[in-house]
């Protein structure tokens, strides 16, 4: 026979849904960048680990890459900070509107950025099967192109939901919110790899 | 027995690992004897009493621990310090690791003095070697424990060691790096001996192989010279040239036959090379087919090889 | 009790007992059926799944390593030939690190940790769900390739350039490095709903300061498998480029380094070692407090302990590399940063033996493999501090002083504990205890199999055998040590068998256990055994460390989450203030669809890179219907008076 | 490691031989760009504790110990800048790596730890004092001082210091090196700061663990290199002291990654102690 329970506190009052730390989505987005970021992490220090083993880098005769794609890369994925930090502040505010019409945005975004990117495969003046610069140079370019692709499919899925009847769902805020958060991850983490990939065999 | 333990000693550095490895053993003996006495203890102690003072226990405990391992660091640095530091003697030798056999070269500055010989190694008692270790193929671990720890041979690297064998005798080493189908089979032995001795050796090897005398050694040098054997194997003297396999030219003076596999006889010899692919499968040698007559007649030559 | 309202949506002193039991069963219950079970985002169940599958892996492992003793047992026994030999050594060490002792680790606490932390069920239960699945997939297909002769040869470190496509030509490594794809996926998902779980699904009231030890010492699991298996993952990711796109990472010939490998590998290896560790340092604090009937001594010390090894297991990684020819400026700074991690091991090994003086032990089954893990434990420690002197490391390397060595630390160090655990936490899973008799007479036979099989090892390897040969000559002095090895291994694994048996009987004829058969203090016995599907009828909140001993009967409790829809109370992360009512996920059939898709790419690949482009559509068609809301079928959001 | 010896025997001879007057000999860095800053701070500050002790009544307490812990980082400090230490790191990068981490290690924190604001704001005549009062008072400091930005802003700073390029310049024109120094020693105070006044523990210990491993890497990178990676230094040939320039620095890289990532550990898991020891016993509110 079990006594009956002690109530201390009642629940009722609290919120369903809560932004950034008090999101659980929001803490689920922190440790996937943290994985991803350890990937990153891990890749750039492969890339200084074999350019400490060569004498000169690029390893002749290969050039550095072109800097046009990569430098226009670099300024587009920059501007788009500026939409994402309205659709970021709109989700919180539960602007519907906005949100759909800066979604639509931030698609486009992502494909000129793709498109980009294709040049950028183009402009690197080596091949990964050239030799391991060539290797983790394509790595580093790969990985990075994975991250604008998941987040670009997700901003796709996330842009439609928010079109339908689940869009006026608070969650879905929430869930704009983070895709907003998990773009400037997308896009810190390129910066250190535009330099690397860019500017570290121009200065070595 | 013997031939391949760590606190055998024969050795500069295996001297010093030995003496190490009695601090280390002691120490922590009576560490271990601690936390039993502690747990027994703990368990059998009757309740009743005071609580005693843990918390300073646990000071105390963490202190003991510190020092302790400060103390075993500098004991383990002292020895390392020393370690591979003997004075150079001009004596190297150069090593590659192959899938599943040791190259072995005794560079020299006269390069006619170069000696180059396979799956052994004659050192000289009480003189540091410099062993260069490089790798054909895959990471392989040169170690001869009496003597010396180990080394990892690693393709596009170039490692080196020194090792000072001190006390006359037989070795065995073995390879310490998982290296593939027959990382079991992949030893030689070690033969320390006097200067004079070792210096014999070195010269004896830079002669070219003995020319066969009875004709079946004839026939058998016939068939090795001139056919598959040649193009692989070197036999210095003869037009066996081949550089990709275990130089045969004192083949026969050899302890053991396939990098430590058997020992040498002619039973063993005439079973390797019968049949490469069953003594010792997945080495590089193919089976050559040959028929009885000519088998023997190769047999034959390659034991004259002494 | 007065009549109920129907609609009535929360718990509370007005819907409590048999009514709730009946409206929470019905909002948290899964389908009936194969559907329904292949869908259920319910942790104990899952937990259930992966504990039982890890010790399948666990069983066949061992089956590997029994054939290896009989081959060992005398020299140049032919019993199999190298060829099989060296996959089977490659498959033992593989299963037994990344599809047994990993994942059971976590399985444990999946089924585990909601309980201790006094939640309905894990955060992201979907993924939790998933990560089982990628593991299932991962595990069978490393398994399906060995049957079919084409299982992984070059070791559980895989080196290059050995397992490089020119030396490792076919399939076997590419089935390897595949493994780790899946292993890193799913025990990455596992390890951020683990550390998402313990920071936000606490009990009211539960400061990180007051979670049981079992709980920090996963939440630094989880933080270290976040960091750790990037690296194993690049790694691998690496390799099977090299192999199939033709990349030089690894090709020393082509500016590559075989060496880059070697650090990738072990900068994730050696804090694995401590992922396996650190969850059965928890184990132990949980039963050591529960049979000493107090809480754990100097409660800070341990954690900060668990910490700083986590945190020291990063910095380590060479010391798996000291003969690869490092910079020998760096040899003391290795040997002294490798020593330190004892401090932190023996603090807790202090506050354990403390925690038996102070209190008052019971010899119970479960305390029974406590002592022996300390007694073998500690042997694996000290042996441990020899290896991170340089100078012995260089001799005692590779060999079988390493093997016992390792055996030590994990067998005696980690599945001493667990079988100790699984003792003790089977009462609240099954409802049944199990015999003591069967578990004194398994642990006393698993403990001296142990002993005779791993202790002669040691001499072994002084004697110069080295690891990872398939055959030994006679005459070296070998033979009747690794008999014994052998013999041992039998006692060993019959003493396992006697385990199992004791489980299969006592789950069908145990003796009934009550809610808290041990009178243990965590909050998972406040609720039934086996606990309902919710978990809880009403949310317990804690004051201390040790709610069940402090409150007695009387543990307070939380009201006001709905009844009717799965609901889950967020709380602050340090302070466990109680902050947002999270909906939770239904069961749905589409991680096992997703794990589907993308375990079908992944093994795709192996065989054309085209594979993952082909794959992608599949993939994230599933995991699109995956995160699709779905129509809510509960009435909107109850007004609060 | 033999080489350490004697390389701490010539530490120890180094002045000597300043005052012996060997021309190329180790002796005392005595620049005025590096001498006169420093004496400033030393007069300011003793000005400051002076007029603050004067007015004090119950605080004295924390003030003399303030006092104590600032006289031992200004000795760290002004002992890494102004020793012969500072004239080996010309010859070696190991001396010179010696320096940066007393510099960026027990000098910074302990001259956070000393809480020295106050007093170096009442060492300024009372016009300055307000003016540097007010500007220390910006939002602008409070957002560097969040635990993550200073954590990243200190990364970024070590990073970028050690390419090659920006390290090369530090050692070829004093200036830039004046201003490598004072990057560095702004980035571990502001770091130091925010772990000690800006967080909580739990965070100071997670952005701690981070940056050992930030520091930890770059020094790994260096220890496992096998060439050198500064021109200045690689040009030199052997060191004074008989390592070649690639050891030289792998063994300043070992110190960067081995002792200075333990220093950063142990800060993380003095935090997680305190705070856990702290919470002990103290109980919060089961609900709201």
């Amino acid at each position: 026979m079990t006594p009956a329970p002690r109530f201390t506190g009642d629940l009722a009052h609290l919120p369903t849904h809560g932004f950034g730390h008090r999101s659980l989505t929001w803490w689920g987005i922190i440790g996937f960048m943290l994985i991803e970021g350890g990937f990153f992490a891990l890749t750039i220090a492969a890339y200084f680990y074999l350019m400490s083993q060569e004498h000169s880098w690029p390893p002749p005769p290969f050039r550095p890459p072109n800097l046009i794609a990569g430098t226009l890369f670099t300024l587009v994925i920059l501007l788009s900070e500026l939409p994402n930090t309205v659709i970021k502040r709109a989700a919180e505010q539960g602007r519907l509107r906005e949100v759909r019409k800066l979604m639509l945005v931030m698609v486009g975004i992502g494909l000129v950025l793709l498109v980009i990117r294709g040049f950028e495969f183009n402009s690197l003046n080596v091949l990964w099967y050239d030799n391991a610069y060539g290797s983790i140079v394509w790595a580093l370019l790969v990985l990075h192109t994975t991250h604008i692709l998941t987040d670009w499919g997700d901003t796709v899925v996330l842009g439609g939901l928010m079109h339908t009847r689940h869009g006026i769902e608070a969650r879905r805020f929430i869930d704009v919110s983070e895709n907003s958060l998990y773009w400037r991850f997308v896009w810190l983490a390129w910066l250190p790899i535009y330099f690397l990939i860019y500017w570290l065999p121009r200065l070595a | 027995h013997g031939r391949q333990v760590m606190l055998g000693a024969a050795g500069r550095d295996g001297s010093m690992f030995a003496n190490l490895w009695l601090v280390f053993l002691i120490v922590t003996l009576v560490f271990y004897a601690l936390v039993l006495i502690g747990l027994v203890w703990a368990i059998l102690r009757r309740r009743e009493g005071g609580e005693p003072a843990t918390r300073t226990g646990l000071l105390v405990w963490v202190g003991v621990i510190s020092v302790t391992l400060a103390g075993l660091s500098i004991a383990s640095w002292l020895v390392d310090r020393n370690m591979n530091r003997a004075p150079f003697t001009g004596l190297t030798v150069e090593i590659t690791g192959h899938q599943w056999w040791w190259d072995v070269r005794y560079t020299s500055a006269d390069p006619s003095q170069t000696l180059r010989t396979s799956n052994q190694l004659h050192l000289p008692a009480g003189m540091p070697v410099r062993v260069i270790l490089k790798s054909a193929d895959v990471i392989h671990s040169f170690w001869i424990p009496n003597i010396s720890g180990k080394q990892d041979l690693i393709p596009g690297r170039t490692n080196d060691i020194v090792i000072t064998p001190e006390k006359v005798g037989l070795y065995r080493s073995q390879c310490a790096e998982y290296c593939g189908l027959e990382h079991a089979h992949m030893a030689f032995d070690v033969t320390v001996e006097p200067l004079a001795d070792f210096e014999k050796w070195w010269a004896q090897g830079l002669l070219p192989a003995r020319a066969p005398v009875t004709p079946l050694q004839k026939a058998g040098y016939a068939y090795v010279t001139t056919r598959e054997c040649s193009t692989c194997h070197n036999i210095a003297g003869t037009p066996a040239t081949g550089q990709v396999a275990p130089d045969l030219t004192h083949l026969a003076s050899r302890l053991s036959l396939g990098a430590g596999t058997y020992p040498m006889n002619s039973g063993h010899l005439a079973a390797w090379v019968a049949d490469p692919q069953s003594a010792k499968p997945g080495n590089k040698m193919p089976v050559i087919g040959l028929e009885p007559d000519q088998l023997n007649a190769v047999v034959s030559y390659l034991e004259s090889l002494k | 009790m007065t009549e109920l309202d129907p609609d009535l949506a929360r718990d509370g002193p007005e819907l409590t007992g048999v009514e709730l039991d009946r409206r929470l069963t019905a909002a948290w219950r899964r389908q009936p059926g194969l559907i329904g079970w292949l869908s259920t985002t319910d942790h104990k169940e899952i937990g259930k799944r992966y504990i039982v599958t890890a010790f399948v892996f666990l069983a066949l492992a061992g089956v590997l390593g029994l054939v290896m003793r009989a081959q060992l047992a005398r020299p140049e026994s032919g019993l199999i030939t190298a060829d099989r030999y060296n996959q089977i050594f490659t498959m033992h060490g593989t299963t037994m690190m990344f599809l047994f002792a990993v994942p059971v680790m976590e399985a444990m606490a999946i089924y585990v940790i909601p309980l201790m932390l006094g939640t309905r069920n894990m955060t992201f239960a979907r993924l939790n769900a998933f990560s089982y699945w990628m593991y299932l997939f991962g595990g069978t297909m490393l398994w399906v390739a060995f049957v079919l002769n084409t299982g992984p040869d070059a070791g559980w470190f895989s080196y290059t350039p050995l397992s490089g496509p020119e030396y490792a030509p076919g399939k076997r490594v590419d089935i390897w490095a595949q493994m780790i794809t899946f292993t890193e996926v799913s025990g990455l998902a596992a390890a951020v709903v683990m550390a998402t779980t313990i920071l936000k699904q606490r009990a009211p009231g539960m400061t990180l300061a007051k979670m049981p030890i079992f709980a920090w010492s996963m939440l630094v699991v989880a933080l270290m498998i976040i960091f750790a298996l990037p690296a194993v993952a690049l790694d691998s990711g690496m390799l099977l480029s090299d192999r199939l796109v033709g990349t030089h990472f690894f090709n020393p010939y082509e500016g590559g380094d075989a060496l880059l490998w070697q650090h990738l590998f072990w900068f994730f290896g050696h804090p694995e070692v401590y992922i396996i560790f650190l969850p059965a340092t928890g184990f132990i604090s949980e039963l050591v407090a529960t049979f000493s009937r107090r809480p754990v001594f100097a409660y800070p010390a341990v954690v900060v302990s668990l910490c700083a090894t986590g945190l020291l297991a990063f910095g380590l990684w060479v010391h798996h590399m000291f003969a690869t020819g490092l910079p020998r400026l760096g040899f003391a700074f290795y040997t002294a940063a490798s020593l330190t991690v004892s401090i932190p091991t023996g603090v807790q090994i202090f506050c354990w033996i403390a925690t038996i003086w102070l209190g008052r032990p019971q010899f119970r089954v479960p305390m029974l493999w406590v002592i022996g893990f300390i007694v073998t434990f500690v042997i694996g420690g000290l042996t441990g501090v020899m290896l991170a002197s340089v100078p012995l490391d260089l001799q005692l390397h590779d060999t079988y002083f390493v093997v016992a060595h390792f055996h030590y630390v994990l067998i005696g160090g980690a599945v001493f504990p667990l079988l100790g655990a699984v003792t003790y936490w089977f009462p609240k899973a099954t409802g049944r205890m199990m015999s003591e008799a069967l578990g004194k007479l398994s642990f006393a036979v698993t403990f001296v199999g142990f002993h005779l099989t791993f202790f002669p090892m040691h001499i072994t390897g002084m004697m110069g055998m080295p690891r990872r040969v398939y055959t030994y000559p006679a005459g070296m002095g070998w033979g009747t040590l690794n008999m014994i090895s052998s013999i041992g291994a039998a006692i060993l694994a019959f003493g396992v068998l006697l385990f199992v048996i004791n489980i299969i009987l006592s789950f069908r004829a145990g003796r009934v256990a009550g809610a808290n058969p041990w009178e243990a203090a965590g909050l998972e016995w406040a609720t039934t055994s086996p606990p309902p599907v919710y978990n809880f009828p009403h949310l317990p909140a804690v004051a201390s460390r040790t709610p069940l001993w402090d409150e007695g009967e009387g543990l307070p409790v939380t009201t006001g989450l709905r009844v009717d829809d799965r609901e889950l109370l967020s709380v602050t992360i340090i302070d466990a203030i109680p902050s947002v009512r999270e909906p939770s996920p239904k069961p749905t059939i589409w991680p096992l669809l997703s794990a589907i898709a993308i375990g079908v790419t992944f093994v795709w690949s192996i065989f054309t890179p085209w594979a993952l482009v082909f794959g992608l559509v599949p993939s994230a068609i599933a995991l699109t219907i995956w995160f699709w809301p779905k129509n809510p079928d509960v009435p909107p959001e109850p007004e609060i008076d | 490691m033999r080489h350490l010896a004697p390389l701490i025997a010539l530490l120890w001879a180094a002045p000597a031989a300043a005052h012996g007057g060997h021309g190329d000999g180790i002796g005392w860095t005595l620049d005025a760009s590096v001498t006169v800053p420093l004496l400033l701070t030393a007069v300011l500050y003793a000005i400051g504790i002076g007029r603050l002790l004067a007015r004090a009544g119950r605080g004295r307490g924390a003030l003399v110990r303030g006092a104590w812990l600032y006289a031992a980082g200004w000795l760290v400090l002004a002992g890494a800048l102004v020793s012969p230490l500072h004239e080996a790191g010309e010859r070696s990068f190991t001396f010179h790596m010696i320096e940066h981490e007393l510099l960026m290690l027990p000098a910074a924190l302990l001259l956070v730890a000393a809480r020295p604001g106050p007093a170096l704001l009442w060492g300024l005549p009372r016009p300055l004092r307000q003016l540097f009062g007010s500007a220390a008072r910006l939002p602008f400091w409070r957002r560097l001082c969040e635990p993550i930005t200073a954590t990243a802003i200190q990364a970024v700073i070590i990073w970028a210091w050690h390419m090659p390029g920006p390290f090369d310049l530090a050692l070829d024109h004093e200036g830039w090196h004046v201003v490598q120094h004072l990057c560095f020693v702004f980035g571990a105070l502001l770091f130091w700061w925010s772990m000690l006044n800006r967080t909580t523990e739990t965070l100071a210990a997670v952005c701690l663990f981070a940056t050992s491993m930030i520091g930890g890497a770059l020094g790994a990178l260096m220890a496992l290199s096998a060439s050198p990676w500064y021109s200045a230094y690689a040009a030199m040939g052997m060191t004074p002291f008989g390592l070649s320039p690639a050891e030289d620095q792998q063994l300043a890289g070992l110190i960067m990654w081995i002792p200075g990532g333990l220093f950063h550990l142990c800060a993380a898991l003095w935090f997680l102690g305190r705070w856990l020891t702290r919470k002990e016993g103290r109980d919060v509110v089961a609900a709201e």
